[in-house]
């Protein structure tokens, strides 16, 4: 019979050079509101539309789909005309590569994950344990009983790389410093990345246990986190964007030292901007503290009072840039 | 013809021994022992944690939702209705609590979240009572059905709203927080002193009192109250005959359709309340997924609970307290507990041992052997391990004491007036 | 008996035919109530069935509940509730892909083996289900619930790094399996993909179970204990080791459900594993009713609305929401049971009425030929 | 079929009608359980019901008691026609009813239990309390009301039974086979009980197959047969005898007294059987018989004493705790049941549809129940489904099964041609002793003489059976030996050829004990109550 992949074609956007139906965003599970970096995602798509009008639309997966699934997804959206195709998630490493062979035309974007080599994939990966150094230099640095927390949502290599990158810039300050280290649950299922409560309880805990300053990288279950730590005025670190802007989080700013952020809707801006403009971007795209793709935001002015602190974070910052440091990624 | 047999005519039976019953002194003398047994390993093991007024505040929080749940298990089923679409109810709870919630107050929001809850129980009802249909059988197809329902009417009721999505609702304003003054501050003072069991018994009545929400005070009410409709009045008596043996029931003219109605709705009531307070207590905005299959895990503290509302709180209150630990920094508070589990091991034993069951209790040495030196040789546990500790510790009590468990007879039965013969 | 043959058959059909339409209208009365039109959604998804290529996804996923929901429906055929079966097949799988990748035989060594790995793990998982229920009375249901939960920490356990764990990337896998142990799918050509080499599995055992069950001593006995515990009893079965052995069996069979993907598509055990099918798997056997045949097409259609839903994403002039499957999904597996009640109550009547008008048919002819002191009142009780 | 005419005076008329009940017909899917039935109750009598097993008596009672709905007929309480829709409606109207099997809710304690729907009258607490000990000491029940009844014994039940109906203030009282599983000083108790409720002006409707009872007890009596009334006799003109031909429709043939065919050939030897209950007491102990080729072993006894023990521990679904049991030399006490089945045990249960059949199952597939490895119904491992299906065929044929065919389910068919289904099956593996517990219960007469013919027919070729049943007529009448179990003991024996179903009666109760000699009185070692002077016969 026929393929789905060919009845739908058609209703291209002819804007200048660029032919295509659109960005077609393809999110992992937790898809838009998880508040971490499908939302991101999702505002560099909204970014692009706006500056470009490009238009596009966005697809959520379903529970428990395998990665046929996947690529049926990914594959429809290049057969469609979606241009750029991009894969929120490393989960879409090998749907990408499937498609991409048969597309060649067509620019795939894959985020959090480097694995796919193809002339038309951009890998767009970040360098989250440098920003995370940087969070574990800070928390040190301002901590006053020495001893910081790390609250992870779910137990996958992605959040051992924020945990690791932390532990070790903390413990670059001063290795006596403790680091306490929770990962809220075994599977996104149980809900780690979307649990404010859960979040809430594992900061409590480590306030308990003594830390004063609490760095999460939990999706939505860090605004538990932030909101403890203003209950009991500890220092919180966000994560992923700059949270002391958000406006979710409006309540509890003064107590958010800072964010590690991930520069994820700057990344798909860039990548629909290049294809939008014809000179479509390729190969890995890191985004590290050199290319400012991640980064240690300092909105509070508070943070920026304690001198000592902004001093180390910055040096930290140098020396990565610098190569002097390299962070461990697990 | 054969001999005559030997032939005595024997006095009337003697009544069969009844069952096992713990008395009240009994059990507080269990509580205090345990409570002896802890303080002892968190001296040891200096895992203050473990007894904290933090600790025990959380364990608490946590507990309400899987003993709200527990609670609805237990009023369906002690009308002979099994309900394990208790999962599906309060997915209804948490989604209609956080929209009622989120335009009209927390309150109004407790409200629609126990109505939502009920519209599911109206459902099972109709499927079970009615229809007679398998209550398992109904129950999964409620708890497929409500997730679908759930994500249907968040796109048309979150999404596009401010801070709202498809996922989440919007934000919904707290309930709000309460001490008892002045007592809150003395317990967590004491609980600081890491006394020995003074700050134990400390911690464990502070958590109680600390950081409330009105709402838990409430579900925490529900349980006796629970415990006095079901076995004080009449109108829990006809309940629970329904659940016993319903055709006795309808041969003295209770309508036992009626009762299971009844029942299974007030039961999603409870399951709504429980998915309430998630949305609103716990979180304060509706999730996807923000159950996480509490439903299933309040049936099985009820069923840890032996189908009695204490039993259930019980069995809420070690889920809660597993759960809390887990979260609440895990992997040494869980390692201390090995040392725990090594002691009741050895208390075990003595206790065989006096019963003269010498092969049990040599195993349970053993194994209280292996616990110790597993406890010894290790400074943390695998956090996965801490990850599983809830249900290991209800699978490990469920073995060893589900044997005295006793369901309404008639549960899960179908019914059918004037089947009766 | 042909008469009772047939109705039977049309007893067998009436059932899921009323279901469907009851849970058709009834999401259309969704739709409706939400503003939307209530006969588009089915059009689009309809559509999709004419696509090859949705049909290989169709099949494949299909193949995946079938086996799943015969490791449910063997529970169910002797009143057992596995609803464990998630966590063991995912347990199975993911030690099968460790096996998978550490163990090099030849192929036709390494298929049986990695078969046969599956099914031990997932009866093992099960088993301990089984015997808590045997030995100390624990209810299977809570017993699987809580086990689900603890495979789940298990499997993370098992796939970290300092265990079995390979990271790749930002995924975690069990490292790629060596490809001796991978089963080739039938390729239907780039534009529509492969249908798994195992689908035959899913066939095999499909047929299997209906032959065990029908055919066999053991399949005799196991019905019997579903249906009548006590009257199984009576006959001889000994109910606690067919409480094991069914325990066993819906666990083995229930471990090779996640095969067809793992040894024709992944290859590995990861992060993106799909959870959940034991869940899905138990509204599927409700739905076939526990036969082979009807769980066939019961996970065809299950399949079928989650293969054809993402359409609704690409409706224009605006997507319509994909959990409208979900929705039926619901409503399909609750219209069932209440339509398969009400039909088997009505069938019944019909029977016992059928039975007591011939028997009273008989006796008239029987009195019409000899009247008094005939057969049947010749003798008589000696009260 | 032949009509009988009431051989009574009708009914006097100085008292006033507390119920009547005209032209009830009551259908249940393929069975007419009452049809145009008539019945008039008058005030402070004792009116007795008497009809076959499956007569429609039961039925009748649950219609008049609200709990089933009558297709067609009025009811009539106290001149006023009511109709009821639920047994709430029939208690407002003073009628209360003692079923023939328990109702009652096992965990929960006697004063729950009689509380129970009528809670309004004095709560559910202290004051309840209080007159349930007022009823109880008033008619002597002797009930405890915070024992929980699945702790009491089967007497203590039927008292609680009683006690429930009392406190609720009926005028009118149905009692359903009350006296089935009571002792004669029992029913003695409860029948002055009785008398003193009529002279109080209450009417009781009272249900039993004991007609010696019926007669001693009754003021009036009305007699269905096939769920029809076909007459009214007083109690004071009529025999025993007569009213079980009303009863049956019939003449009674003579019992007959079968040539012996025992052997000296032991087939089935117990010795000192042992079984305990959970918390160590003994359901049986000291059980010690055999039965030998071509004898039949009868066992009388009162429900409840020890039969279904026995039974289970023959067939190997309980462990004796002490004790062997020997097959034909061989000893298989600790064999599963399968292999007590396929060595030649054939089982009849005493509750056909919970341990006989598969009744949502045709009949073939029933046919391969209890006897699935065996043949015709299987090859090694696999079912031999044909020859199940054409076995069944002549089991159909030849046990005279009344089938439409054999893939209708089993549940379809009446008590009597599924007993006959089972009988059938049971015989068709030759057999070396056989359990046949109530083997014709709830069976019509037709079918029950065919039985009675394959158990004696099988005897002859040397099957060794196990008779219980709570037809005395039955046991007398088949069986070559009788022993009586009481209380977990067996307590006496007796020749079937001389012993009076009165002489057994009063073992039955403890009261005697030893050989049962028809010459000799009870031995006594208690006081031997006068047994109910006339049975059935
Ligand atoms: N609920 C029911 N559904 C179908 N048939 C029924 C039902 N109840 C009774 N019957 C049938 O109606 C007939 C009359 O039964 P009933 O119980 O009234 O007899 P009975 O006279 O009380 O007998 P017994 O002396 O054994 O108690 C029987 O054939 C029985 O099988
Ligand atoms: N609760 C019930 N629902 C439907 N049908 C019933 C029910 N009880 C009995 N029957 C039907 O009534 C008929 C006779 O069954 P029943 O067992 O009552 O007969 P019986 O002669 O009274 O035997 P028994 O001694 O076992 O009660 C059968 O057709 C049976 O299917
Ligand atoms: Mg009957
Ligand atoms: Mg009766």
């Amino acid at each position: 019979g026929e393929s789905s992949k060919s009845a739908n074609t058609g209703g291209d956007k002819e804007s200048g050079t660029y032919s295509g139906k659109g960005i077609g965003l393809a999110y992992d599970i937790g898809g838009e509101g998880d508040q971490s970096f499908n939302d991101a995602a999702h505002a560099g798509f909204v970014k692009a539309d706006k500056d470009f009008g490009i238009g596009g639309q966005t697809f959520e997966p379903a529970d428990g789909e395998s990665e046929a699934d996947k690529a049926q997804r990914i594959e429809n959206l290049a057969k469609q005309g979606y241009n750029p195709v991009i894969g929120v998630g490393y989960i879409y490493a090998p749907a990408i590569k499937e498609a991409a062979a048969k597309y060649p035309d067509t620019t795939f974007g894959i985020i959090d994950d480097e694995s796919v080599t193809a002339k038309n994939v951009a890998s767009l990966v970040f360098s989250e344990e440098q920003a995370s150094y940087l969070a574990g230099v800070a928390a040190a640095s301002a901590s006053k009983t020495d001893t910081v927390g790390f609250i992870g949502g779910v137990d996958i290599p992605l959040i051992h790389k924020f945990g690791a990158g932390f532990e070790q810039g903390a413990k670059s300050v001063d290795p006596k410093v403790k680091v306490i280290k929770k990962i809220l649950t075994s599977t996104a299922q149980e809900g780690g990345f979307s649990s404010p409560d859960k979040g809430r309880e594992a900061a409590n805990g480590q306030i308990e246990a003594g830390a004063d300053v609490l760095y999460h990288a939990a999706g939505l279950s860090g605004q538990g986190v932030i909101s403890e730590a203003a209950k009991n005025k500890v220092w919180a670190i966000g994560v992923d964007s700059d949270q002391y802007k958000q406006d979710a989080l409006k309540e509890y700013k003064d107590y958010i030292l800072g964010s590690a952020t991930k520069n994820v809707d700057g990344m798909v801006y860039e990548l629909a901007k290049s294809v939008h403009e014809g000179k479509p971007l390729s190969g890995t795209i890191r985004g590290d503290l050199k290319s400012n793709g991640v980064s240690f935001a300092d909105s509070n002015p508070k943070y920026k009072e304690m001198t000592e602190v902004v001093e180390a974070v910055e040096k930290a910052k140098k020396d990565i840039i610098d190569g002097k440091v390299t962070v461990k990624t697990s | 013809m054969s001999t005559a047999t030997v032939a005595k005519t024997r006095p009337a039976k003697a009544a069969k021994p009844g069952r096992r019953r713990m008395s009240l002194p009994v059990v507080l003398l269990m509580i205090a022992g345990a409570i002896v047994l802890v303080s002892v390993v968190r001296m040891i093991t200096g895992a203050h944690g473990i007894t904290s007024t933090g600790q025990m505040s959380t364990a608490l929080r946590l507990a309400v939702p899987i003993g709200l749940a527990g609670l609805g298990g237990l009023w369906a089923e002690r009308a002979g209705v099994v309900n394990i679409g208790l999962e599906g109810m309060m997915i209804l709870g948490t989604w209609f609590g956080a929209w009622a919630g989120y335009q009209w107050g927390p309150w109004v929001g407790v409200a629609f979240g126990i109505i939502g809850g009920c519209l599911g129980g109206i459902l099972h009802a109709i499927a079970t009572v009615t229809f007679n249909v398998n209550h398992i059988v109904s129950g999964v197809a409620l708890n497929i059905l409500a997730l679908g329902m759930a994500r249907y009417l968040s796109k048309y009721a979150f999404e596009g709203v401010e801070q709202g999505s498809s996922k989440q609702s919007p934000p919904i304003e707290s309930l709000g927080t309460f001490d008892v003054p002045g007592l809150s501050e003395w317990l967590a003072t004491l609980n600081q002193k890491h006394w020995f069991v003074v700050s134990d018994v400390a911690g464990l009545l502070g958590g109680m009192i600390t950081n409330l929400s009105p709402l838990t005070v409430v579900a925490v009410a529900l349980v006796p109250l629970t415990w006095y409709v079901l076995w004080r009045t009449a109108f829990g008596l006809r309940l629970r005959s329904v659940g016993e043996n319903p055709v006795a029931a309808e041969s003295l003219g209770v309508n036992v359709y009626k009762y299971k109605y009844i029942a299974v709705i007030i039961s999603g009531g409870f399951a709504g309340m429980g998915g309430a307070f998630l949305s609103i207590v716990a979180s304060n905005v509706y999730l996807d997924g923000q159950t996480a299959g509490r439903g299933y895990i309040g049936l099985a503290a009820m069923i840890f609970g032996n189908w009695m509302p204490g039993g259930l709180a019980l069995g809420a209150g070690l889920f809660g307290y597993t759960d809390s630990l887990n979260l609440r920094g895990g992997t040494t508070n869980v390692h201390a507990l090995l040392l725990l589990v090594a002691l009741l091991l050895v208390v075990g034993t003595a206790y065989l041992v006096w019963r003269k069951r010498y092969l049990p209790a040599l195993v349970t040495a053993v194994i209280a052997a292996v616990m110790y030196l597993w406890y010894a040789n290790t400074n943390e546990v695998p956090s996965q391990l801490v990850a599983a500790s809830p249900y290991l510790v209800t699978l490990l009590v469920l073995a060893l004491s589900a044997q005295h468990l006793r369901m309404p007879k008639a549960d899960g039965l179908p019914y059918r007036k004037g089947q009766g013969g | 008996m042909k008469k009772f043959d047939k109705e039977r058959l049309l007893l067998a059909v009436a059932g899921p035919v009323m279901a469907l339409v009851a849970a058709i209208l009834l999401t259309s009365v969704v739709l409706l109530a939400s503003g939307r039109n209530p006969i588009e959604p089915y059009v689009l998804m309809g559509e999709q069935l004419a696509f090859s290529d949705v049909q290989v996804l169709i099949v494949n996923q299909a193949s995946l509940y079938y086996i799943a929901a015969l490791a449910v429906a063997l529970g169910f055929r002797m009143n057992l509730f596995n609803i464990g079966v998630d966590g063991q097949y995912r347990l199975a799988a993911m030690v099968t892909a460790v096996v998978g990748a550490h163990v090099a035989l030849p192929a036709f060594l390494q298929v049986p083996l990695l078969l046969l790995v599956a099914v031990l793990t997932g009866a093992f998982w099960a088993g301990i289900a089984g015997v808590l229920k045997v030995t100390r009375g624990v209810s299977e249901v809570v017993a699987t619930i809580m086990l689900n939960s603890i495979a789940t920490a298990l499997i993370l356990y098992l796939t970290q790094k300092d265990t079995w764990g390979v990271p790749q990337g930002n995924n975690m896998t069990t490292g790629e399996m060596h490809p001796s142990g991978w089963i080739p799918g039938i390729d239907l050509g780039p534009d529509v993909g492969e249908v798994y080499g195992l689908i035959f599995l899913a066939v095999l055992l499909g047929v299997l179970y209906w032959l065990v069950l029908n055919r066999t001593r053991f399949g005799f006995d196991l019905r019997a204990s579903g249906q009548s515990p006590e009257a199984a009893a009576a006959s001889g079965v000994d109910a606690r080791r067919m409480t094991l052995m069914a325990m066993l069996i819906s666990g083995g069979v229930a471990g090779l459900s996640g095969l067809p993907l793992l040894l024709g598509d992944a290859h590995t055990y990861s992060l993106s594993f799909p959870a959940g099918l034991g869940f899905t798997a138990i509204g599927i056997a409700l739905l076939g009713r526990n036969h082979p045949g009807g769980i066939a097409f019961a996970a065809l259609l299950w399949a079928f609305l989650d293969k054809a839903s993402p359409a609704l994403d690409y409706a224009v002039p605006e997507p319509y929401e994909k959990e409208i499957a979900t929705i039926m999904q619901g409503l399909i597996v609750f219209a069932v049971v209440i339509s398969y009640e009400v039909v088997r109550v009505w069938g019944l009547r019909r029977q016992q009425k059928r039975v007591g008008e011939e028997l009273a048919a008989a006796a008239a002819a029987a009195a019409g030929k000899s009247d008094k002191g005939d057969k049947t009142e010749k003798e008589v009780a000696a009260r | 079929m032949c009509a009988i005419d009431a051989s009574s005076s009708p009914p006097q008329t100085e008292r006033a009608t507390a119920v009547e009940l005209a032209g009830i017909t009551k259908r249940f899917p393929g069975v007419v359980a009452n049809h145009d039935i008539r019945l008039r109750v008058q005030e402070g009598t004792v009116h007795a019901l008497v009809g076959e097993n499956g007569a429609g008596k039961s039925t009748l009672m649950k219609i008049l008691y609200g709990m089933q709905k009558p297709d067609e007929g009025t009811i009539t309480v106290g001149g006023e026609q009511v109709s009821f829709s639920s047994p709430a409606d029939a208690i407002a109207r003073g009628i209360g009813m003692v079923h023939q099997h328990f109702m009652l809710a096992d965990n929960l304690t006697v004063l729950e239990n009689v509380v129970l729907g009528s809670e309004k009258l004095h709560g559910i607490g202290g004051a309840a309390r209080r007159r349930i000990l007022e009823i109880s000491e008033r008619y002597g029940l002797g009930v405890r009301p915070d024992a929980l009844v699945e702790d009491l014994g089967v007497a203590d039940r039927q008292r609680v039974e009683i006690l429930k109906v009392l406190y609720r203030g009926a005028r009118i009282l149905i009692l359903d086979e009350p006296t089935a599983v009571l002792v004669p000083q029992e029913v003695d108790a409860l029948f002055d009980n009785l008398r003193e409720l009529t002279s109080e002006g209450l009417s009781v409707i009272f249900i039993s197959h004991k007609l010696g009872e019926v007669l001693s007890v009754a003021d009036d009596i009305t007699v269905i047969r096939r769920g029809t009334t076909v007459g009214t006799a007083d109690p004071k003109g009529i025999t025993a005898r007569k009213l079980a031909e009303m009863m049956v429709g019939s003449q009674l043939p003579t019992p007959e007294t079968a040539e012996s065919t025992v052997t000296d050939r032991p087939v089935l030897t117990v010795d000192s059987l042992r079984l305990e209950a959970e918390g160590g007491r003994a359901v049986l102990d000291d059980i010690t018989f055999t039965i030998h080729a071509g004898e039949v072993l009868g066992i009388a006894g009162v429900e409840g004493n020890g039969q279904t023990e026995l039974i289970d521990a023959l067939i190997g679904l309980r462990p004796a705790d002490s004790g062997t049991i020997t097959l034909e030399g061989e000893e298989i006490t600790s064999w599963a049941t399968r292999r007590r089945r396929e060595s030649g045990i054939g089982y009849i249960p005493e509750d056909r549809h919970r341990h006989g059949l598969l009744l949502d199952s045709p009949l073939w597939e029933n046919r391969i129940l209890g006897h699935v490895t065996e043949k015709p119904n299987a090859n090694g491992f696999l079912l031999n489904l044909k020859g199940a299906q054409e076995d069944t065929r002549r089991i159909v044929e030849q046990y005279d099964v009344r089938t439409p065919g054999i893939d209708v389910t089993v549940g379809s068919l009446s008590g009597g041609n599924q007993q006959k289904l089972i009988v059938g099956r049971e015989m068709s593996h030759a057999p070396r002793f056989l359990i046949a517990a109530h083997p014709t219960r709830g069976v019509d007469v037709g079918a029950q003489a065919a039985i009675w013919d394959v158990i004696r027919q099988a005897r002859r070729e040397g099957l060794a059976v196990l008779l219980i049943s709570a037809d005395l007529d039955e046991l007398i009448g088949l069986s070559d030996t009788l022993r009586v179990i009481y209380n977990g003991r067996l307590v006496a024996d007796a020749d079937p050829a001389s012993v009076t179903p009165e002489e057994l009666g009063s073992a039955m109760t403890g009261a005697a004990a030893g050989h049962l000699e028809h010459t000799e009185a009870p031995s006594a070692d208690s006081a031997a109550p006068v047994a109910p002077e006339d049975e059935a016969r």
